[in-house]
């Protein structure tokens, strides 16, 4: 087990009390604002002493109410960061950076620095204050201290959200790469679906201060009951795939339960297992097989289950060989094609629908 | 009736509330008295403080106060003497002939003589002359620390932080772990006297009165008393 | 109370008159000089420094003269003020607490500038978005922010009151019942033989009054540090 | 002209000069991190005096500085939502919410309080110290706070940026109201194209401290030009459409130019005008007229360009009855379909992926 | 040279190195004290507080005879120190020197506790999950972030120095050349008529060099506060 957390905590009008186990990788803590998510983060980093609880990170405890164990912030080696920025005032963004380092003692590695002083794009600030610098910029630079004080557990309490989108890109494949080449769990506070489906191993929902639902990033994701946690647009079904063979087009085809599919290039080599998040409300249905269409695949099934949701919409999950597969529709076409249970359709999906951040290796884990 | 207020010199506290009582006692007029340094009470006079009558512990303020028209023209006596005389540390510190022939040196050896401050306060100027006029200044002079007060001096010696020091005869009389070991004859140092007088200002009908309870014979008890003389 | 003697009594009651006085009566004036310090950019600034900080830079005993001479019956400010305005500082208590907060104030200053100067400004830029002028954004942001400045500031110049004597011997002698502190007093009692223990009562009384004080201030100064710190 | 900026200033390093004209409504301010936005909407406040400028709203002027004019902040009325919070610590969340009340005199206005507390969810905080939130409730009361403030002009810099999708739900229709109803012109600062898309009017996209495009929301956020900024997964056309009829089943039928829509319902009578986002990536394309989808709307049109971007994807322009839809394909797609200007062909569009945020009344201006 | 004399300038120099050792001495002690009243929650931290602010609130004359009892040849701390490591403060500059620390301790203390209390612990708790213990948190995030209240505490300590005459002259007594200071050399001219003039000369040349020291450290301070605010 790579991050166990066990807590109770009572703040006056606010009750914590979460239990959850993590595998290697990143555990991305999901929920409404209030929901404890901050306080979690900080029990783990230990600027919180909770009631009761106990927290290990790979199997090193860091600290345990029951026997006592108490191992003080600066010897957890966390990486955090904070919500609220937290730069020092008075250090240049440059000794902002390398302020961890100082006590890891690990100067030598100053291609790390460059690497991720270059990805986010933070090469001209160096020489600046926190104060001088824009909203994004100051959260880059956060994130990048976090990075760098070579951390053995990484807390990120929303690190994106005020990046634009084309920042953002260059930031998400860093830190899949981290979760991907190193051992460092990662405990990530997010309210974006996208990025937590996208780099998550686990997701926990947090819901007024109880876990809601946990386990695997694929499993919880595209568990209908999650729903109203991660908002109906959101909703989706993680299929797993496998890399057969690199279009020269820019695709990559793959084999999946019910067919193949044609999605933007991914790299990995042919044979390689992945997983791809299939967005419901991307899903077109249809009881025959279309043709002449853009879209470029078409998976074959079977309705498994209807589900009436609010307003004019339904769910429609589909086998698709064995791997459920989620379609948002109206109703109106719900009934027109005559979806109940066991009746055979074909889902449409188009490649471009599918993200670069919707593809991934999955952890063994 | 409005009190009489006196402005005396800190070293007369203790003799002049005494004096005080017993001229209330007697008379049944009030009188109060503020106590600071002489040169503090002359300046506070200078710039119209409420002062009926002005005991200064050095003839120079009151000649300042003279020279400006400060004082009642003719209210000027003066009320008392002292004299210094040398302490040492320790409650049977052995007497030693106060003359020329005093070793002072050897006495101290690497220690300290504690004085009052010998430019500027009485005490320390009486005794920078007493010991100008017996030779002994010019030997002693580096070893001499100054304090800002006579009392300030004798607590030096009193704590054993100087083994000997010169003071007023008042002040070494009542003090614990010091002995009086020598006094300086009169004649070594200018006259020491309290000159006292009714300041101009003063509209108080009973100062001139209380002035001269003051040299009168029950106030001379209490003063003698307390180790000062008193003049004629 | 024959513990003390009616004098010393008289003196407790003046000393905490005037050290109270002398607080209460300089708060204003500190905060609005620590503000004009602080942030204030006009020419003079540092001369205005300068002339807040001699109480501590002169001998005491030179703050009381100068203030004898300008703040005495003859001094130009004194006889101005007696005239036109019938205030009279000279040899009243009111005086001894116009010296005690002369000595004071460049503590209490410093203490609220301190405070001053950490203040987040995006905080009274915030105030001033919402429709607040400066006044309205001094008195609902500003200054609960440097309330424990105000309050740090405001006990030492207590407590400075409390013990303040050279300048204020000088300036208003030490009359009893009218001018004279506990301060002032004790150094009388030490002038003479005898008088320590007598001295040594006197400040124990005094340190007792100032630890009162202390423990308010410091109680105020919590709650408002926490209420700063917004918990 | 209801807002009118044009300012020039310079910081060590950064040198901003944007001018833009807008009209009543909400102006989205657009570009990425660093790029000047917050600059911009601290010189309209009036907490960054710029070296040259002036700003008026309806007509009023903020400042000049040719004629050396300057209102100071008080004076402007903005309710100002900052990107860092900046909450009164010292006071209540209810006292920082009534704050800018003390110098507007509206106390009487309280039905407009507990309709906002309610809105924002902040009823139970109300006695609580900023101090004790989390970090999404800070940001709820800080959104509070500026609109009670009764403001002429409202700024909010990324004020949804760390608040989950269900609260974002609740607050948004709160500012189209108050777009609507409202005189109050509103400065918003996002990184969020689907938030931008819903509220703005206009958007000014901001590049180094320069204004890239400025205009109708629907032209500039529909310009394929547009798409670096905005990001490819954003990319769409805001078509026209007149409300036909509304359907028992929650979906309303439009009537657009090249063809019939069937959408999520909106609250609109029949005969009303309104537009209709429709994201390129969300658009399939058929050379003929598909039968048996589950997907409802099907458009007919003329292929108008083809633009190849980077990567598999390329971009394809339609002219449907004169107005222009994107649509995102794979470069396969587009071969296999043989799309080439002036060839006919369809669109199909799934009801669902409409969402609501995506329909609107346009602004008159 | 001739304008004071050479007694004077004597005094001048002694008072200047008075003053810096003063504030040198007492700044990393001022500093430990802030942080224990500021941060400290231990049994004692109240009765440690009032005894910060003693010298304050006693009489200088009441603080220079309690050091002269403690520090003096026969005190208890004095003997000890004399004999087992040969330092010696009575009747020497270093003797004036500590009575001058003792008179700015409050002062000190109290702008250093002001700037530490408004230090936002979160940026602490930064450095801690950086890794940073304790120690490195004070080095380099606290010490940074209170430097203006340090400069200002010591500003004041050196002004307090400067002007410090009660405790002083009680303690080690005016010795020319060695604990003469300007402050007693000043009161040495005041008790004679006539000695204004000189006095005046002597006070002014200390207000000069607490001028001097005030344009330092409101450079140093204002180059400090910059950094805390990031700009
Ligand atoms: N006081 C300052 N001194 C120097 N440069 C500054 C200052 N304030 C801002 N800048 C620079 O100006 C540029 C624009 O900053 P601004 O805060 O307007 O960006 P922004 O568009 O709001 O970005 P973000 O989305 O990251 O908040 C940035 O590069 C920033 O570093
Ligand atoms: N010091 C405190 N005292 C009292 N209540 C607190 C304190 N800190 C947090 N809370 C409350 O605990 C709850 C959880 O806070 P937390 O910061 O963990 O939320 P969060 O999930 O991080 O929310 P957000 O997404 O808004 O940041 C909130 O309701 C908050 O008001
Ligand atoms: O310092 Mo004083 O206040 O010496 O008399
Ligand atoms: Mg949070
Ligand atoms: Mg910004």
């Amino acid at each position: 087990m790579s991050l166990s957390v066990a807590l109770r905590h009572r703040f006056p009008g606010f009750d914590l009390d979460v239990a959850f186990e993590a595998p290697a990788g990143v555990t991305a803590l999901f929920g409404r604002s209030g929901a404890g998510k901050t306080t979690v983060v900080n029990a783990v980093a230990g600027l919180l002493r909770p009631q009761a609880g106990r927290v290990a990170v790979n199997g090193w405890e860091l600290f345990d109410t029951e026997s006592g164990h108490w191992l003080p912030p600066h010897r957890r080696r966390v990486g955090y960061v904070f919500q609220d920025g937290r730069l020092f005032p008075h250090l240049s963004v440059a000794r902002n950076l390398r302020y961890g380092r100082w006590f890891t003692g690990r100067r030598a590695e100053d291609d790390r620095f460059d690497d991720i002083v270059d990805m986010l794009g933070i090469e001209p600030l160096l020489a600046r204050r926190p104060g001088a610098l824009s909203g994004g910029e100051k959260q880059r630079v956060a994130i990048g201290r976090a990075l760098l004080a070579a951390p053995r557990l990484l807390l990120m309490d929303e690190p994106l959200a005020s990046l634009d989108e084309a920042r953002k890109a260059e930031i998400l494949p860093y830190l899949e790469r981290l979760r991907d080449r190193t051992e460092v769990p990662v405990l990530y506070v997010s309210h974006s679906v996208p990025e937590v489906a996208r780099l998550a191993t686990t997701v926990v929902t947090l819901r007024d201060g109880r876990v809601a639902a946990a386990g695997p990033a694929a499993k919880v994701l595209s568990d209908p009951d999650s729903i109203p946690d991660l908002g109906v647009r959101e909703a989706g079904a993680i299929i797993p795939a496998t890399v057969v063979v690199h279009h020269a087009d820019g695709l990559t085809e793959f084999e999946a339960a019910g067919g193949r599919l044609l999605l933007p290039r991914i790299e990995a080599e042919p044979g390689r297992r992945i997983a791809v998040r299939i967005h419901a409300q991307d899903v077109i249905l249809s009881r025959t097989r279309p043709e002449g269409l853009s879209a470029l695949n078409i998976l074959a099934g079977r309705v498994a289950a209807v589900r009436r949701g609010e307003g004019p919409g339904v769910m429609v999950q589909l086998d698709c060989g064995g791997e459920r597969l989620l379609a948002r529709l109206t109703r109106r076409s719900a009934e027109a094609l005559e979806l109940a249970p066991g009746a055979p359709c074909y889902a449409i999906l188009k490649s471009v629908a599918v993200a670069r951040g919707d593809v991934w290796t999955p952890m063994s884990g | 009736a409005e009190p009489v207020t006196v402005f005396a010199a800190a070293s007369l506290r203790n003799a002049m509330d005494a004096a005080i009582a017993a001229w209330r006692a007697d008379t049944g007029q009030p009188a109060i008295a503020a106590y600071a340094g002489s040169s503090a009470l002359a300046r506070q006079i200078q710039q119209g403080a409420p002062a009926d009558i002005f005991v200064s512990a050095n003839p120079d303020w009151m000649d300042v106060l003279e020279q400006d028209g400060l004082l009642r023209a003719g209210t000027r006596v003066d009320l008392l003497t002292n004299a210094i005389v040398l302490v040492a540390h320790g409650r049977q510190a052995e007497s030693v002939d106060v003359g020329p022939s005093l070793d002072l040196p050897a006495l101290l050896g690497d220690r300290r003589l504690a004085m009052a401050l010998v430019e500027a306060v009485p005490a320390g100027i009486y005794g920078r002359a007493a010991l100008e006029n017996l030779g002994l200044w010019d030997k002693v002079e580096a070893r001499v620390v100054q304090a800002p007060n006579v009392r300030a001096a004798l607590a030096l010696v009193a704590t054993g932080e100087a083994p000997y020091g010169i003071v007023y005869r008042t002040d070494a009389a009542a003090s614990d772990n010091v002995s009086v070991v020598g006094t300086f004859a009169a004649g070594t140092h200018p006259p020491i006297v309290y000159p006292a007088a009714v300041t101009a200002e003063s509209g108080n009908r009973h100062a001139a009165a209380f002035l001269a309870f003051l040299k009168g014979p029950a106030a001379r008890a209490i003063f003698e008393r307390h180790g000062f003389g008193v003049i004629r | 109370m024959d513990w003390l003697g009616p004098d010393a009594w008289q003196a407790v009651a003046l000393s905490i008159r005037v050290a109270f006085w002398a607080t209460l009566a300089s708060l204003p004036l500190a905060v609005a000089t620590a503000l004009l310090l602080a942030r204030g950019r006009f020419p003079g600034r540092q001369i205005l420094n300068v002339i807040v900080h001699l109480p501590l830079v002169m001998p005491p005993v030179v703050t009381g003269y100068l203030l004898l001479l300008t703040f005495g019956r003859r001094g130009a400010v004194g006889s101005f003020l007696a005239e036109h305005f019938d205030i009279v500082f000279a040899f009243r208590w009111t005086g001894a607490a116009l010296a005690a907060a002369v000595m004071g104030f460049p503590l209490m200053v410093r203490a609220i500038r301190i405070a001053v100067e950490a203040v987040d400004p995006g905080l009274e830029q915030a105030a001033g978005t919402l429709g607040a002028n400066r006044c309205w954004v001094f008195l609902t942001v500003t200054l609960p922010m440097i309330l424990p400045g105000v309050i740090a500031g405001a006990l030492l110049t207590f407590a400075k009151a409390m013990g303040e004597f050279g300048a204020t011997i000088t300036f208003v002698s030490s009359i009893p019942g009218e001018t004279q502190t506990i301060a002032s007093a004790v150094y009388t009692f030490l002038q003479v033989p005898g008088g320590e223990p007598a001295a040594l009562r006197l400040v124990v009384v005094s340190i007792v009054i100032s630890m009162g004080a202390l423990l308010v201030s410091e109680t105020l100064a919590q709650r408002a540090t926490r209420r700063v710190k917004g918990r």
